[in-house]
């Protein structure tokens, strides 16, 4: 076997990373609270970097148990750049919080692991604990605030509910396992092809759906994420709905499209029904939402309706878009969160009413609010909207206007919910002696960082794009 | 590649928002004169290339383009004909003189500058836009700043209007959105074009199947009839006038609302004759509602803006029935009568605004012999009046003469005994009832005794008359003297002609 | 001077820009370059004629010439100018009397604060006057056409601090639309047949469709145009309100010139109406029913200017019923003598107004004394005006009676005979009542300034001898010149001239008994025929006919569409939006906060989504 | 009595993951939850290790997947019961029922 | 065929629905506690009778020994009020019945369509193979469950140690 470890160098840096954090979390006196979060940061860009040296590579080693291709890089890639966003936006949030420094950071760079792991996995079992250690590890982070008990309950909730989804979902890849007899994903195929459609494979691949379903929270199987994205502190809703999201579609994708294209017919039925519920109901109830978080997620829910559309396109064009559209909701979402942290930190409100005005006490925040929002109502010149052009333009050339009607429509309505907000911030009038919102410098750099990539991204994509193509040609 | 005047044009508003931006916002005068400033470089292009273009070769000139987005065949490709032109220049006018028209403003004036050159710059994208995507993105671009623009600067249930009107424009975006998406992948299938491009240019020289082009010019119909705005679908444009400011109202009424009438004509009839051959009669039975409801609604209004902002309900009616009867005359008319209305209405506005500034209220009927303390306004506002009910020498009456009469030369049976010609006579009718409240409004408004409430009213005069002298002055100019403008438009509106003309010969709907 | 008739119109239009932008605060100089440029247009007008005279320019052989004022494949609009008699007629017609009109404001407008402002009204009158005469083509026609009605509404709303005034132009304008509709429609119609505006190739393509039934609705239609501007029934109602405009206005325009344009451009294309005989009748019995109607209006009125107004109107329908007989030559040549006669009327009765301050013959009475030159200049007039040889209106009124007695119509020929009558009575009322009996008024009446009488004198000369271009017993005379197919001689017919003066007489007579003398009682007679005097007082309720319709059904419906666009439209509208959000506020609560419940959610989809997988006809396997 | 195959076994392991998931949706006390969760990954575990035995038994992968959810469940019930104790702590309360402060 | 007495395994079938049973309908979570142990047990002869001894092993030591005891703990820690009243069933009792009986039934349902393709032969020696292939081919997810236990110790102490009384 030729030496392809060398290829497994961001996950070790990763892993190293978060083991060095923890370890220095004991031995450096508290007061010593900035160094965590920057060796974080300067980690996840070595990282990143370190993804770069391995583009457009494609590998497999022990057995296919794990796979460095495109898709996966590009998936890295985003779950990196997620973390560093999510990183420079925690930091005053965890400069505030007072206590576990070290272990916030180190979690991050756990979760960034096993999505890393999920992302890259060739088979189930890899990408199962990739699954398990990205979970868990997320209730930790979501559960661990003293002296806030919604965020306590959110993690029951979330270890609860994700607990029994996991159950669901191992039930079902065991029954892959056992329709194939393997779990290595891209054998499975040639097996399927063999052995024909059996019903057991059925049943396996309707769990293991209604898993990757709860995963990316696709309507009837969302209703956990907003009470989480609520409960949780917000850098960890924004890693939360961005990232995992992200990383689950990724294995998601990975295993229909490359293990299970002969059930194909059966699973796009499936997953166009979830998109539509997904898209209608999301942003139905977002609607009356009053507190942004929650509007944030339900809109996010709605999101993994649109991004579903990539998948029931089932072309490269669809994977594309899916890939594209998936990388642009990362910049726009957590621009988004950045700016409710940013808020909260200051005003400690999340409720949307108490924007009002925040146009004038803080213009950038508002702006980077307004073109985020843009971008997540998929209107250009945002990258938001090439992401939606994409993935109508798929769904349409396979002959789903009306999906994409629906689609489009739908976005619409979520325009009104995302104008109520910007209504507030630039109609609304502030407080009697609101003062100016201050932002540290690290939010501010997210943010601009967030702005920037939305409308750049939204008006030149064709980098993005020919990643992500690349990435979507591995694929097939 | 040759000096990029399009682009310069379509940037200059940005930059100046650019410029803007890095301003102060206590300097409120110099933020002005910059918009004012940028502004002015945008119309004296769109000047100079109204003057350069070659009419007798006609086609799309001052071509510029940039290879943007392979996969897909995007490139940022502007370029300008006798259709796109007069459109550039009447934004242009329109955001120079709205610029003018907003000196008085005071409030939050640099994000109010920031959003307007934002949006302009939106607004003259779609019209030299030659790539689909383009053209889209710059159309959302003129529609999202209108939200904030009414919704921090506008009057009267603002915040309803802007949401109103934003949703409303969408919604129509969204039509138009599957209609451009379902084009260019039809027209990439192997027996077309046999590769994807968004290239509006070469799209056109696709034959579609007639099936597709009745869905297809049936999503932008409705998608562009929002915009137009077409009856059932127009609620929002008074809505939206009306709170808007005055700037905003100008350039919406002035140019938002062309967009329509633009889109349409340019990617629904170009691209599917056949098509519009067999929506036509749908368009001319609304287009009528338009014209006639509008008008008729626009009579028993109580606030001064909202007459106006029927009144274009019911103009705009006009450029539906030129595109509905599709023969070279009405066409023409109907770019024409976009420019003049254009132009029209953005007087109406100013004038409106400039009056609304002083006395805070828009209520007909506690006006009454205004000309006595405002002449210039009156008089300015009775020239737009006679350019809304057609009076030769102004600019509309070419224009709305140019469709009547080629609506007029259509001998079609619509249904029953509705025939073309019938709802082309509908349509001149349309003018007498225009004349009817619009000099309503006129009487009541600026003529009768003198009433002292309004002693305190001063004239426009200095900077306000500059709104008000362009604006009239290019109505003038284009009335007494339309040829360059209309065989300007006649250029576009040729090879337009050709093609409905090559298209097979299929009924109406009915 | 042809080579240069392009000028007329653009004369008077600078002179209207340099009032406008340039002398508006010097009044007298406004007021000079308003004369100025009209006496220039004169000037031409005048060298116009001798060389149409000279040059032997006749109807078949006008003078044309034009460029391209917009042409578009399938569209070609002219900007042309077409001189032949009648337009040289017309021409010199209207420049005389605008000016003479300017002169005389330069005395009657004297003090008012918006002097340059109606003088500069005045000139745009002028240029859209005179490109209107010298029109070669409909569109420009039509074009100018509106710009006079333009003028006219400036130029009544001239007050605008007047509600009556502003009224009455609006009024006027409407009715001039809706007129104009049909004018529009008409000649839309004729493009359609012939691919044209121009006058000569319609006429020339014309008679191959003789009386077909589309070029018949094309003349009915174009008709409707002069029927708003010349005020024929029905649509005659605006131009009693238009004498709310200066006296001087009212002269010009709606005496003169302006409401005589539906009879020019019945005759500058008469050949439309030769051939299609119905529209002919139609224009001959809309004016004579005008004539009579408007006469029998005219003598219960008590405003001075009002009289005037509904005598014009039933001169216009004399005119008009000439056309509608066949003869442009009567008609034009009553045009000519009437602008002459019904402009000195006016001015005359300017004079008066001016004098006493007020427009009621009854507040007047015998301003004999004191405004002698006034007096009988009016009396001129109106001998002319009732058709007393040897005053121009006898001439043109008799040649009118002369050819409908001639052309077969006989009705008519009674009804006009009828009207002369009606014509001489209420003229001589108003006389009898206005400047002879007792003052009445409540000023001290004093004889007007120069400016004002020099213009009367003027005009008294022409309303005696304008008559004398058309008398019959002369050889080459006006109908010579204007004519329509070939020229045709009047034979002076000794009866007609005998039963017509003898008729005017005796309805002055008649008046002279019952105004003057008071043998008769008015009142008697008004309270014998209460009725008829009521209904006459009230103008037939044409007027009220009018507003009820524009107030219970116009204003009605717009109010039933103005509600339907708030609640049914935009209903439909706030009802999808609210169910969007009623709906988003009702899912929100399938959203309990209870784990357990979202797992047996999650778990029944499920089970649902596996059901569904294993029924076949589901598309399951 | 017929020989025992492996559908008895797969059986067995889908009655266990029914009683597993009534057990999680249908108590109050969150740890008796945190026990139907047990076994419902028992329930996988069985099926995981029937297939392998069954179907190849020449390679372990089932053994391997099965033990690794052994490890996972460990790890989940070890944050899971921390949770409940931070809970009942703030809340005085283990049953789930009274979790709802997060809805709508 | 694997040679096996099927009354093994029934009976080692019987004791596993039914103790499982019993966790569920149990009233005293004490109780459950126990009987959760006994249904790992019974599971852990399942193990046995399909001759994955390593296994069993496994499964008496990791859940009998210390997931169980763990939730003991949990008890413990938490009690509160009347113990024999402490595991009580929800408002969800019957819907949650009904949706356990449907999904029974479809997986049922679609296990019985399924042909099986049974390859009868012996195992060769379980922990030898785990042994090469935790350290060969799935050393990476061995290596992602190690930092898994690491997280979830680490992260159950932050968890446990946040949190104050409130009443």
């Amino acid at each position: 076997m030729e030496n392809v470890f060398y290829l497994l160098i961001p996950e070790l840096i990763v892993g190293v990373l978060g083991l060095l954090l923890l370890v220095l979390g004991l031995l450096v006196p508290k007061s010593e609270t900035k160094g965590f979060g920057l060796l974080a940061l300067s980690g996840l860009v070595i990282v990143f970097l370190s993804t770069i040296l391995y583009q457009g590579q494609t590998a497999e080693f022990l057995g296919g148990m794990y796979v460095i291709d495109p898709f996966a890089t590009f998936f890295k890639q985003l779950v990196l750049i997620a973390a560093f966003l999510v990183v420079l936006a925690s930091l005053e949030y965890v400069g505030k919080l007072g206590y576990h420094f070290s272990e916030y950071y180190s979690c991050l760079a756990f979760i960034v692991l096993g999505m890393m792991m999920m992302v890259s996995a060739g088979d189930l079992i890899t990408f199962y604990v990739g699954l398990e250690l990205m979970t868990l590890t997320f209730v930790i982070l979501t559960a661990f605030e003293k002296k806030k008990a919604v965020g306590t309950e959110a993690g029951l909730k979330y270890l609860i509910l994700g607990g029994m989804s996991s159950a669901v979902l191992l039930y079902g890849l065991s029954l892959l396992y056992g329709a194939t007899g393997t779990t290595i994903i891209k054998d499975m195929v040639g097996i399927i092809s063999d052995n024909g459609i059996q019903s057991i494979l059925v049943l396996g691949m309707v769990f293991a759906l209604s898993g990757f379903a709860f995963k990316i929270s696709a309507v009837p199987f969302h209703m956990w994420s907003p009470d989480i994205y609520e409960g949780a502190p917000t850098p960890i809703t924004a890693f939360l709905a961005v990232a995992s999201k992200a990383a689950a579609f990724a294995v998601f994708v990975r295993i229909f499209i490359t293990a299970l294209p002969d059930l194909a017919h059966l699973w796009i039925v499936i997953v166009t029904v979830l998109a539509v519920l997904t898209m209608i109901l999301g942003n139905l109830v977002a609607i009356p939402q009053t507190n942004i978080k929650r509007m944030l997620a339900y809109s996010s829910i709605a999101q993994a309706g649109y991004i579903l559309l990539g998948l029931i396109a089932f072309s490269e064009l669809g994977i594309t878009a899916l890939l594209f559209y998936s990388m642009a909701y990362v910049f726009a979402n957590v621009g988004a969160f950045a700016v409710v942290i940013a808020f909260y930190n200051k005003v400690g409100s999340d409720q949307i009413k108490d924007y009002s005005g925040l146009a004038r006490r803080s213009p950038l925040l508002a702006a980077v609010m307004f073109v985020c929002l843009i971008s997540l109502a998929g209107l250009p010149p945002t990258a938001g909207f090439a992401g939606k052009l994409l993935l109508f333009t798929a769904v349409i050339e396979q002959g789903y206007v009306w999906l994409a009607f629906i689609g489009i429509l739908m976005s619409m309505v979520s325009v009104y919910y995302y104008l109520i907000v910007v209504k507030h911030m630039y109609l609304g009038k502030a407080e009697e002696g609101a003062q100016p919102v201050t932002i540290s410098v690290s939010l501010k750099t997210a943010l601009v960082i967030c702005l920037t990539a939305t409308i750049f991204l939204g008006l030149y994509w064709t980098p993005l794009l020919n990643l992500a193509l690349q990435a979507a040609q591995s694929l097939f | 590649m040759s000096f990029p005047i399009l682009s310069i044009i379509m940037l200059a508003p940005v930059l100046g928002a650019l410029v803007i931006l890095m301003l102060p916002e206590k300097e409120e005068k110099i933020i002005k004169i910059t918009a004012a400033v940028f502004s002015f470089i945008s119309l004296v292009l769109s000047i100079v290339i109204f003057i350069m273009y070659d009419k007798s070769a006609g086609g799309i000139q001052f071509v510029e383009q940039i290879p943007w987005v392979d996969y897909l065949g995007i490139s940022y490709k502007v370029g300008v004909d006798g259709l796109s032109l007069p459109m550039v220049l009447l934004t242009s006018l329109v955001i120079f003189t709205g610029v003018f028209a907003s000196w008085d403003m005071h409030n939050r004036i640099k994000e109010f500058f920031i959003f307007l050159l934002v949006l302009t710059t939106g607004v003259f994208g779609v019209f030299i836009s030659l790539d689909l995507f383009f053209f889209y993105l710059f159309f959302e671009v003129a529609l999202i700043p209108m939200y904030v623009l009414i919704g921090v600067w506008g009057s009267t249930r603002k915040e309803y209007a802007a949401m109103k009107l934003t949703l409303y424009l969408l919604i129509g975006s969204v039509f138009a959105l599957v209609a451009i998406i379902a084009t260019f992948l039809y027209a990439a299938a192997p027996e077309y074009l046999g590769f994807i491009t968004l290239d509006m240019v070469a799209l056109g020289t696709v034959t579609y199947d007639i099936a597709f082009q009745k869905f297809a010019f049936l999503l932008m119909l409705v998608g562009f009839g929002f915009l137009v705005p077409m009856w059932p679908l127009h609620t929002w444009s008074p809505d939206g006038h009306v709170a808007a400011p005055t700037a905003v109202s100008m350039l919406h009424a002035g140019v938002i609302m062309k967009l329509g009438g633009y889109g349409l004509i340019r990617l629904g009839v170009f691209y599917y004759p056949e098509g519009a051959k067999y929506w036509a009669p749908v368009i001319a039975l609304l287009c009528i509602v338009n014209v006639v409801y509008g008008a008729l609604v626009a009579m028993v209004q109580k606030d001064l803006k909202f007459v106006v902002g029927y009144s274009s309900v019911s103009h705009m009616g006009y450029v539906l029935l030129g595109i509905a009867a599709l023969n070279t005359l009405s066409l023409d008319g109907a770019v024409a009568q976009m420019f003049a209305h254009g132009i029209m209405t953005a007087l109406f506005f100013a004038l409106v605004g400039n009056i609304y500034h002083k006395s805070h209220t828009r209520e007909i009927a506690r006006f009454g012999g205004l000309a006595h303390q405002m002449p210039r306004v009156a008089a300015g506002f009775v020239i737009a009046g006679l350019a809304s009910l057609g009076l030769p020498g102004l600019n509309n009456f070419v224009a709305e003469f140019l469709i009547f009469l080629g609506a007029f030369s259509v001998d079609q049976v619509i249904l029953g005994f509705i025939s073309f010609r019938l709802l082309a006579i509908l349509g001149i009718l349309g003018i007498v009832i225009t004349a009817t409240y619009v000099l309503r409004v006129v009487q009541f408004t600026f003529f009768g005794p003198r009433k002292a409430e309004w002693d305190h009213l001063e004239d426009a005069k200095g900077i306000e008359m500059v709104p008000i002298v362009i604006l009239i002055g290019t109505l003038i100019l284009f009335g007494v003297y339309p040829a360059p403008l209309i065989d300007l438009i006649n250029s576009g509106v040729e090879p337009l002609v050709a093609k409905i003309q090559a298209a097979a010969e299929i009924g109406g709907i009915f | 001077m042809i080579k240069i008739a392009w000028l007329l119109p653009l004369l008077p239009l600078l002179g209207f820009v340099v009032i406008s932008f340039v002398t508006k605060r010097l009044k007298l100089l406004s007021a000079l370059v308003a004369i100025g440029t009209m006496a220039a247009s004169l000037i031409i007008s005048l060298g116009i004629a001798y060389e149409v005279l000279r040059d032997g320019v006749t109807m078949e052989s006008p003078v044309e010439y034009a460029v391209n004022w917009l042409s578009v494949p399938g569209l070609t609009i002219e900007a042309g100018i077409l001189i032949d008699p009648l337009a040289a007629v017309m021409l010199i017609v209207v420049c005389t009397v605008a000016l003479l009109v300017d002169i005389y404001s330069l005395g009657y407008m004297e003090g008012d604060p918006g002097y340059s402002r109606y003088f500069s009204y005045l000139s745009l009158f002028g240029a859209s006057m005179l490109g209107l005469v010298v029109a070669n083509n409909y569109f420009q026609m039509f074009f100018f056409w509106e710009l006079v009605g333009l003028s006219s509404y400036l130029l009544i709303g001239y007050y605008f601090g007047r509600h009556s005034a502003v009224q009455a132009n609006k009024k006027a304008f409407i009715a001039n639309r809706v007129a104009d509709f049909g004018f529009l429609l008409g000649f839309f119609y004729l493009f359609l047949m012939f691919g044209t505006f121009n006058f000569g190739e319609l006429a020339q393509a014309m008679p191959a469709h003789a009386n077909s039934a589309m070029l018949t609705i094309a003349a009915i239609l174009v008709f409707i145009g002069p029927v708003g501007k010349s005020a024929q029934f029905p649509l005659h109602v605006w131009l009693p309100d238009a004498m709310e405009g200066p006296t001087p206005v009212s002269a010009l325009i709606h005496a003169a010139t302006m409401v005589a344009a539906g009879v020019y451009l019945v005759s500058r294309q008469f050949v439309l109406f030769a051939n299609a005989e119905i529209a002919l009748l139609v224009v001959a019995y809309v004016g004579g029913f005008t004539a009579l109607f408007a006469a029998t209006i005219a003598i219960v009125n008590s405003d001075i200017k009002r009289i005037l107004a509904f005598s014009t109107l039933s001169q216009l329908g004399y005119m008009m019923m000439a056309l509608g007989v066949g003869s442009v030559t009567a008609g034009m040549f009553h045009l000519t003598t009437h602008a002459f006669f019904k402009a000195l009327l006016f001015l005359g009765a300017g004079s008066a107004i001016h004098a006493v301050h007020s427009n009621s013959i009854w507040k007047m009475g015998g301003l004999y004394k004191k405004m002698p030159i006034t007096t009988w200049t009016f009396v001129i007039g109106t001998l002319a005006l009732a058709g007393i040889f040897p005053f121009a209106g006898f001439w043109s009124k008799d040649e009118i009676l002369l050819v409908t007695r001639d052309a077969g119509f006989t009705g008519l020929y009674i009804l006009a005979t009828f009207v002369a009558f009606l014509t001489a009575f209420y003229m001589f009322r108003l006389i009898f009542i206005a400047f002879f009996g007792e003052s009445r008024s409540e000023h001290e009446p004093h004889e007007s300034p120069l400016s004002m009488t020099v213009p009367l004198l003027i005009l008294a000369v022409f309303s005696i001898g304008a008559g004398f271009i058309g008398a019959p017993f002369l050889e080459k005379a006006f109908w010579a010149l204007v004519y329509y197919g070939k020229p045709h001689h009047p034979v002076p017919d000794l009866l007609v001239m005998a039963v017509s003066t003898g008729i005017a007489l005796s309805g002055i007579l008649l008046a002279w008994l019952i105004y003057h003398k008071k043998y008769i009682s008015a009142e008697k007679i008004k309270e014998r025929f209460l009725v008829v005097y009521t209904i006459l007082e009230n103008k037939y309720y044409i007027d009220e006919i009018y507003q009820w319709f524009f107030d219970k059904v116009v204003l009605v419906i717009s109010s039933a569409f103005n509600w339907s666009d708030r609640n049914l439209v935009d209903g439909a509208a706030h009802g999808i939006s609210d169910s969007i959000r009623a709906g988003g506020a009702k899912l929100r609560y399938i959203q309990t906060g209870s784990m357990q419940n979202y797992a047996l959610v999650i778990f029944a989809a499920t089970i649902l989504l596996v059901i569904w997988m294993a029924i076949p006809v589901l598309g399951g396997i | 009595m017929t020989s025992i195959g492996l559908q008895h076994y797969l059986i067995l392991a889908a009655i266990l993951f029914s009683i597993g998931f009534y057990g999680s949706v249908a108590k109050k006390n969150g740890v008796a939850v945190l026990m139907g969760i047990e076994l419902m990954l028992n329930a996988v575990n069985i099926n995981l290790i029937a297939f392998n035995r069954f179907l190849n038994p020449d390679v372990s992968v089932g053994m391997i997947f099965a033990i690794f959810v052994i490890v996972v469940a460990a790890a989940e019930v070890a944050v899971g019961l921390a949770i409940i104790i931070k809970i009942y702590r703030e809340r005085l309360t283990t049953s789930v029922n009274d979790i709802d402060w997060l809805k709508w | 065929m694997v040679d096996l007495s099927p009354v093994v395994f029934w009976t080692i079938s019987a004791i596993v629905i039914g103790s499982a049973i019993a966790v569920i309908s149990s009233k005293n979570i004490v109780h459950s506690a126990l009987f959760l142990v006994l249904t790992f047990v019974s599971v852990a002869g399942i193990y046995a009778t399909l001759t994955v001894d390593y296994l069993a092993a496994v499964q008496i030591l990791v859940y009998a020994g210390a997931i169980a005891i763990m939730l003991v703990f949990g008890v413990m820690l938490t009690k509160r009020g009347d113990i024999r009243e402490s595991n009580l069933f929800n408002q969800y009792k019957y819907i949650g019945l009904l949706i356990a009986a449907g999904f029974l039934i479809m997986t049922v349902y679609m296990l019985s369509l399924t042909e099986f393709p049974v390859v009868a032969g012996p195992i060769g020696s379980s922990v030898e193979l785990v042994a090469i292939s935790m350290f060969g081919d799935y050393v990476i997810p061995f290596e992602g469950a190690a930092i898994l236990l690491l997280v979830a110790m680490v992260g159950a102490v932050m968890i446990a140690r946040g949190g104050n009384k409130k009443q």
